[in-house]
């Protein structure tokens, strides 16, 4: 029997490695394991590639894999641009396409398809979570510092929307640069403001630099939170508590939710040695979920089984039932958690405490305001 | 007669692919001045840049004061006491005049003191704290020439110290030239103007194609012009 | 750089003889391998012979010409995507936008020479790179994505890969005629000139620097084709080719084909491309082996594939005639 | 109170503050770079990974071997400088007499090999290195952290430092003397080769040691380099390489324009320097202290 | 009388260094005129001004009736004012015969031709063939540049620039670093390409100048020390002082 081939398409070596990579080719592969390794008669094949941060890597790769190794369906596909690309040959070539990884809302708005999915988090959706519970929690003015692209100026348009509505004010942004390496003007700046929250629409090195200069300068002792929008375990874990402490973020997967997180996790830290965020938790869902509809579908043919997808409710250890949208949205819970001051970290792992959750989708846009056009 | 200072002996050199001394062989003896003469392009200021190692393909051999130098640096050979006054001058435009005098370090005693290049190009310490590219060519000249006389060096070679000067300039190098040879130092000269060279020169080889083809003394020349001539053309 | 010493060029039946194989060659590749991977390595190719012509030819190594390959593409898939134009004015969009950009760069970059010219053209494409990345048009790092390929000249259609193939055969192999057409002109002949001795040639009534500019000027244009190429191929323009990464790859290109040589950027497009495809698992050890080549070319192996191979050539009939 | 353009004036001085500490990194590559070029007619495209590289090795030398900030401070910049050592003697010797070019394109090799082997060790998002200085000061227009002020300290006192032994000293006259005609300081009696290297292993050095100043301001990532070299490149065609105390100005200026373009126009401020660079070399083509080619 | 130049006042400062200072000179047309001073008395500086390599600190150029003061330096070359180097200035790794026709081909407005196959330029070969006959150097025409002795350098140099057919030729040293042969040949050459054009040059070989110069300006310090016909000039106490010495000569 010809193996039923899933691919992996993730960043292997540059700055999402860490993040994706590895551990998303482990949520596969676990996800293999835990279906029983064979489908419809035929055994199981997890390939994975390097996109490189690349959109013609990878759509070169997805282009191979499809036409020449007879892949079924790819996902990963961390860097919207490649999941962008990898989406546009999927539909193109009636394959089903899962993203994990990218954050894009686009997944789900102009180039959403009859065959892909967006499976975890979307900027929508983490703006809304931070912005929004953070003002709930009573921090009601914030200062935006803004990566200064599409994906930093969409963050915080949503993040000003939905800390005006619920009740709080924005009191400036600063759009810096991609790769500064220097953010003390913009922390400077951040402080003259006096907001309570400064909201951080940055992504990666950024980030994680901008959390670094801003503990130096010593914002958090001067009374100011910091949240991130876009941040995962491994970044705090690379950050060290003592910089990151009280650092607001949201995810949707932590890997100390209960018995059954606490398990996997295990699992995946035997492959890797590295603990998962929302993104390679995700990468088992989606993997577990689409052998299910195979077989529910009995066919590996894409609409068929991207319908059995929609039709069937997500239930693993990282989505506790859920159900998926016609954009092919999964319709989960999204969290905002605060990190530990290092006082209060029981081991390396031991980071973040929750703080609140936005259920069932709450998190992210409406059909009408993602603007799929499959929906209207 | 005074014993050998400089022998070099099958001396061959190349740049790169191209074979430039075919054998070169002659001495120097303290105290002489010696001059090479030879067109252009006869390999002249090759067999300069051999002695002083500053050609990297060479082959045969060259004995300085009964030293072998044929596979040593260039700095080593300078440290036996060996200088070289370059064709193109070599003066440093970043430094002054006097940084440019005071660089070379003083290899050992008996080279001039400052009050003796005083004397000999006054016009120097006009120019004092000038940068050497702003020096006129004769003045960059004596400059190069009073730079390796101060380090006591025993064996000076000179190429073509008239090139491209004023005649007054070309009498005060003259003056100069006498002088060292009264001083006792050991000069090797390549000269064009081989009227010039007559006047101040012990001994000539004439150099072609890389190779020595002939030899004779300042008191030979004046007998000897038409064979000279046939070398160096008319 | 390297000397282009004049060889004695290839007698006219030899030089026919070159094309007929090498056309039969390109007739026949898809069968053998990857159309994808071949259309991918064509546009390199074109890149790189672009490229070539400054260092090869006028002297000049540029580090910035992923602004002309990256910036063509961003606006032959705009053009396509947003404002609907067909593939032929796409590609004529792309490469009149990276015939302008180079006019405003090159005015700005043969200012300086040499080293400095290496640095003043990679600090503009860095500057360009920020550009496209702020710009809104480009979105971003989502880059411009689903450039449907369309009908050439309304008669065909691109979606055939095979098809699409051909097209990208075509386009590759008039740009590098073009380029061998520029290099033995009487321009070319000027540009050899200015090489060998500029204050010579200002001396002999030439303005260099428009000479330099004009050579410029072409080099973007031809990177910027090869980049709108890329654009039908992929159907998508990203950040990556804007980046400074790519201008360093565009060189190693060169070199390990041999700079100053009509075919051998175009024969180090492929090496590096098929390298990249075979190692891609390798991962980050793919810029240790990049760095490795380039140490390697430069330390032992100057003239490049087939740099070397005509300098043996030559040296074999060197030895045969004396 | 006055307010400038809507910034007032203390938070305007905060901002200088800031551009100079920016300026003492462009300050101290550049300058390690036109040192290295004066010499060896190299533009070392490596400078910004061995930058990198003392980054990292200050980062290993205290989570391997527990030596603290202050010692790497020493070790981390001599370990690279040995690495100079080796590439000089190994790789850069052999292309002296030919175009610069060559040696640009090696150098550049050598980065992406660093950048690579770092990369597949460490990974690509970096690490952090904590602040040897923890604290600060209130200045009363801003909150200067102590470790800042170090920088600016520091990176004077060496940029300071290298221009007097350079412009002031025998040694200096001879490194001078040889970049314009290195044959004839050899002739001279000076180990000419051996001065070429040291000066490539102290410019080298000199990236290291802005490194490891830079390790616990910014994150220890292996691109740490390759995004500043880019603009330091600019800096020095700004500047000019002709002259120790243009790139040191320069430098230092740059980061303060930069810095400013921060507060006035954020978007800018990572291509304000390539502006000013395209505007330079409109009006003085060599450079503000180059001498005209 | 008809001067093809006419220079007025010419100054160059360098950083309050005057170099060249109020130098007035007028080369009439169809002669051969000699620079000639001490080292560093301002000739090369003066060419560099006249060329328009240097821009002048004050002072007109007036060339062919028109005032190129302000005129770029391709220009100017253009106009016919062409100059020869101090060093040999040929193209090294070109041929004989490619020099002398880049040379050929600047005035056929073809240059920017790109497009235009390189055999477009052989209808220049006869007329490179002529020039190279004319420095006896038609047996070479094929040979690299590079390969060639350095006085036959020098010949090719010259042909290149007899090639655009200057009107006034400017040559800086043109037999320094020769040896008697190679001078006696250039000599001769520069006489023959005067033949039907203007010549200035500087010299420091006093029997070349002496042999072919119709009219000398001595420069000294930057100024104008003395000017005239040679035999005339070289008995000027201020000269000899200046410039020859005691013993010059022979
Ligand atoms: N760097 C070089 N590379 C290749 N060939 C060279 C180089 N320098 C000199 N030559 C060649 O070597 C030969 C000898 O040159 P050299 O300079 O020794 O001559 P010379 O006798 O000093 O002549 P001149 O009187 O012109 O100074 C010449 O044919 C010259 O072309
Ligand atoms: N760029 C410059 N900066 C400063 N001074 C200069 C510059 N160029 C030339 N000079 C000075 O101007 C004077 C005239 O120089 P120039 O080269 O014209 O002399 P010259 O008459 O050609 O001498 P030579 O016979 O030695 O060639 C010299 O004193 C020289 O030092
Ligand atoms: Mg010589
Ligand atoms: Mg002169």
């Amino acid at each position: 029997q010809e193996p039923l081939r899933i691919g992996v398409l993730e960043d292997m070596s540059g700055v999402y490695a860490d993040i994706t990579g590895a551990n998303s080719v482990a949520g596969a592969e676990l996800a293999v394991e835990d279906f029983g390794g064979t489908v419809l008669g035929r055994p199981i094949e997890v390939l994975s590639a390097d996109h490189q941060n690349k959109a013609d890597v990878g759509a070169s790769i997805a282009r191979k894999w499809y036409d020449v190794d007879g892949v079924e369906m790819i996902t990963g596909l961390g860097n919207s641009s490649v999941a962008l690309a990898v989406r546009g040959i999927s539909t193109e070539k009636n394959k089903v396409n899962i993203s994990t990884s990218a954050g894009t809302n686009a997944l789900t708005g102009e180039a959403c398809s009859k065959t892909g999915f967006h499976w975890v988090y979307n900027t929508f959706a983490l703006s809304k979570t931070i912005a929004q519970s953070v003002v709930e929690s009573g921090a009601d003015t914030m200062f935006i510092v803004a990566a200064d692209y599409t994906f930093g100026h969409a963050l915080a348009d949503d993040a000003r929307k939905f800390t005006e509505a619920a009740g709080g004010t924005v009191l400036g942004q600063v759009n810096a640069p991609l790769g500064t390496a220097d953010f003390s003007s913009f922390i400077l700046q951040a402080q003259a403001s006096g907001a309570k929250t400064i909201g951080l629409a940055l992504a990666g090195g950024d980030l994680v630099t901008f959390i670094k200069q801003a503990a130096e300068f010593g914002v958090t002792e001067q009374g100011q939170a910091m949240a991130g929008f876009i941040i995962f375990v491994n970044d705090i874990k690379a950050l060290g508590l003592t910089a990151a402490q009280g650092l607001y973020l949201a995810e949707t997967f932590y890997w100390d939710q209960d018995d059954e997180t606490r398990a996997m996790a295990e699992r995946y830290k035997a492959k890797t040695g590295e603990m998962p965020n929302g993104m390679q938790a995700g990468v088992y869902g989606s993997v577990l979920h689409y052998l299910k509809a195979v077989e529910a579908a009995g066919t590996t043919e894409a609409e068929a089984v991207a319908a059995k997808m929609r039709e069937m409710p997500v239930e693993d250890f990282y989505t506790k039932g859920a159900t998926v949208r016609e954009d092919g949205r999964v319709m989960r819970d999204f969290s905002l958690y605060q990190v530990k001051a290092p006082g209060d970290s029981s081991g390396e792992w031991d980071m973040l405490t929750r703080i609140g959750t936005l259920e069932d989708g709450e998190a992210f846009q409406t059909l009408e305001e993602g603007g799929c056009p499959l929906v209207q | 007669m005074p014993e050998t200072l400089l022998k070099v002996s099958d001396l061959h050199g190349w740049y790169g692919e191209s074979h430039i001394l075919h054998g070169m062989n002659f001495e120097v003896r303290k105290g002489e001045l010696v001059t090479l003469l030879g067109r252009n392009g006869a390999g002249k200021t090759t067999t300069l840049k051999a002695i002083m190692g500053l050609l990297r393909q060479r082959k045969g051999s060259v004995a300085f004061d009964g030293t072998e130098t044929i596979s040593m640096a260039p700095h080593k050979i300078a440290r036996l006491g060996v200088a070289l006054c370059p064709e193109e001058r070599g003066i440093f435009s970043a430094l002054t005049v006097r940084e440019n005098l005071h660089l070379p370090p003083v290899l050992r005693e008996g080279g001039m003191t400052e009050a003796e290049i005083d004397t000999l190009f006054p016009r120097l310490k006009e120019r004092w704290g000038n940068s050497g590219a702003k020096l006129s060519g004769g003045e960059q000249q004596m400059l190069a020439i009073a730079r390796i006389l101060r380090t006591g060096a025993t064996l000076v070679l000179l190429d073509e110290p008239t090139e491209g000067l004023a005649p007054v300039i070309v009498q005060q190098i003259r003056d100069a030239l006498l002088e060292l040879k009264r001083r006792g130092l050991t000069v090797l000269l390549v000269e064009q103007n081989f009227r010039f060279a007559s006047t101040v020169a012990d001994r000539h080889y004439v150099v072609e194609h890389g190779q020595v083809v002939d030899h004779m003394t300042s008191d030979e020349i004046a007998a000897n012009t038409e064979r000279l001539e046939a070398f160096l053309g008319v | 750089m390297t000397a282009a010493t004049m060889s004695p060029a290839l007698s006219a039946p030899a030089k026919l003889a070159v094309a007929a194989v090498v056309a039969a060659l390109l007739v026949a590749a898809p069968f053998g391998f990857y159309p994808v991977l071949l259309m991918k390595v064509m546009c390199f190719a074109l890149f790189a012979c672009a490229f070539n012509l400054l260092p090869g030819y006028a002297g000049l190594l540029s580090f910035g010409h992923a602004m002309f390959f990256g910036g063509a593409s961003y606006i032959c898939a705009h053009t396509m995507k947003v404002m609907g134009f067909p593939p032929e004015a796409g590609l004529l969009a792309g490469t009149a936008f990276a015939a302008l950009l180079g006019l405003v760069a090159g005015a700005l970059a043969i200012r300086r020479e040499g080293i400095y010219f290496a640095m003043v053209t990679l600090a503009l494409a860095q500057m360009f790179y920020f550009f496209c990345l702020q710009a809104p048009f480009t979105n971003g790092e989502d880059g411009i994505q689903g450039v449907e390929r369309g009908t050439l000249l309304g008669l065909i259609d691109l979606t055939d890969d095979l098809t699409l193939y051909y097209v990208v055969a075509v386009i590759f192999v008039a740009g590098v005629a073009l380029i061998h057409r520029i290099v033995h002109s009487p321009f070319g002949q000027v540009l050899r000139a200015i090489r060998e001795n500029e204050p010579r040639a200002i001396s002999l009534g030439y303005s260099v620097d428009r000479y330099k500019l004009v050579a410029f000027v072409l080099s973007a244009t031809l990177a910027g084709l090869a980049g709108s190429t890329k654009v039908l191929v992929f159907q998508l323009a990203s950040l990556t080719d804007v980046y400074w990464t790519m201008s360093g790859e565009v060189v190693l290109m060169t070199i390990v084909g041999g700079m100053g040589t009509i075919l051998g950027p175009a024969v180090g497009a492929a090496v590096i491309v098929m390298m990249q495809n075979y190692l891609a698992s390798f991962g980050e050890w793919v810029l240790v082996i990049q760095g490795c080549i380039f140490v390697l070319v430069v330390s032992v192996f100057r003239r490049g594939i087939v740099g070397e191979i005509k300098a043996a050539a030559e040296r074999r009939r060197a030895r045969r005639a004396g | 109170m006055m307010e400038l353009i809507g910034i007032p004036p203390q938070a305007l001085f905060g901002q200088l503050m800031l551009g100079l500490i920016n300026g003492s990194f462009y300050a101290m590559l550049s300058l390690g770079l036109a040192v290295i070029f004066g010499l060896l007619n190299v533009i070392n495209f490596a400078h910004g990974a061995q930058y990198m590289l003392g980054a990292f090795v200050a980062w290993m030398l205290l989570n391997w071997l527990g030596i603290p900030y202050w010692g790497a401070l020493v070790i981390a910049p001599i370990l690279v400088a040995a690495t100079g050592l080796v590439i000089e003697r190994v790789f850069l010797r052999r292309l002296h007499d030919l175009d610069h070019l060559y040696g640009l394109l090696l150098t550049f090799g050598l980065a992406l090999i660093f950048e690579g082997v770092m990369r597949s060790q460490f990974g690509a998002a970096g690490m952090p290195y904590g602040n040897p200085l923890p604290g600060g000061v209130n200045l009363g227009f801003m909150y200067l952290p102590w470790y800042r002020g170090w920088i600016i300290v520091a990176s004077l006192a060496i940029c300071l430092a290298t221009w007097f032994v350079i412009e002031r000293t025998k040694l200096g006259a001879y490194l001078r003397a040889a970049t314009e005609r290195p044959e004839i300081v050899q002739s001279f009696g000076i180990d000419v080769p051996r001065m070429i290297t040291l000066t490539y292993a102290f410019g080298v050095g000199l990236a290291a040691l802005a490194g490891v100043l830079a390790a616990p301001a910014y994150q220890v990532s292996p691109n740490m380099g390759s995004n500043l070299i880019i603009v330091v490149f600019a800096v020095v065609v700004i500047g000019g390489m002709g002259s120790i105390m243009g790139a040191i100005v320069t430098g230092f200026g740059l980061g303060v324009i930069e810095g400013l373009t921060k507060v006035f126009y954020p978007e800018a401020s990572n291509t304000v320097i390539f502006v000013i660079m395209a505007l330079v070399l409109m009006v003085r083509p060599a450079g503000l202290f180059g001498a005209a080619k | 009388m008809d001067a093809i130049l006419d220079i007025k006042g010419l100054t160059k400062s360098f950083k309050g260094f005057k170099a060249v200072n109020g130098v007035d000179l007028a080369v009439e047309r169809n002669t051969i005129h000699a620079l000639i001073g001490p080292n560093g008395a301002g000739k090369t500086t003066c060419f560099n001004l006249i060329t328009k390599f240097l821009d002048p600190t004050s002072g007109t150029i007036t060339y062919d009736g028109e005032d190129i003061t302000s005129t770029g330096a391709a220009e100017v070359a253009r106009k016919g004012m062409v100059r020869s180097f101090q060093i040999s200035a040929t193209f090294a790794h070109m041929t004989v015969l490619e020099n002398v026709r880049i040379a050929l081909q600047r005035p056929r407005g073809d240059s920017f031709s790109f497009w235009r196959p390189e055999n477009a330029l052989s209808v220049l070969d006869d007329q490179a063939m002529g020039l190279l006959r004319d420095v006896g150097l038609e047996g070479d025409a094929r040979r690299l540049a590079v390969e060639l002795p350095y006085g036959r350098k020098r010949a090719l140099e010259l042909a290149t620039t007899l090639a655009l057919d200057p009107k006034l030729l400017l040559l800086d040293e043109p037999t320094s670093g020769m040896g008697r042969e190679d001078i006696a040949r250039t000599a001769d050459l520069i006489r023959r390409a005067a033949q039907s054009r203007t010549v200035l040059m500087v010299e420091h070989n006093l029997s070349v100048v002496s042999d072919l110069s119709d009219r000398i300006t001595v420069l000294a310090r930057g100024e104008v020390l003395a000017e005239g016909p040679y035999a005339e000039v070289s008995k000027n106490p201020a000269v000899v002082e200046a410039y020859m010495g005691s013993d010059a000569h022979a």
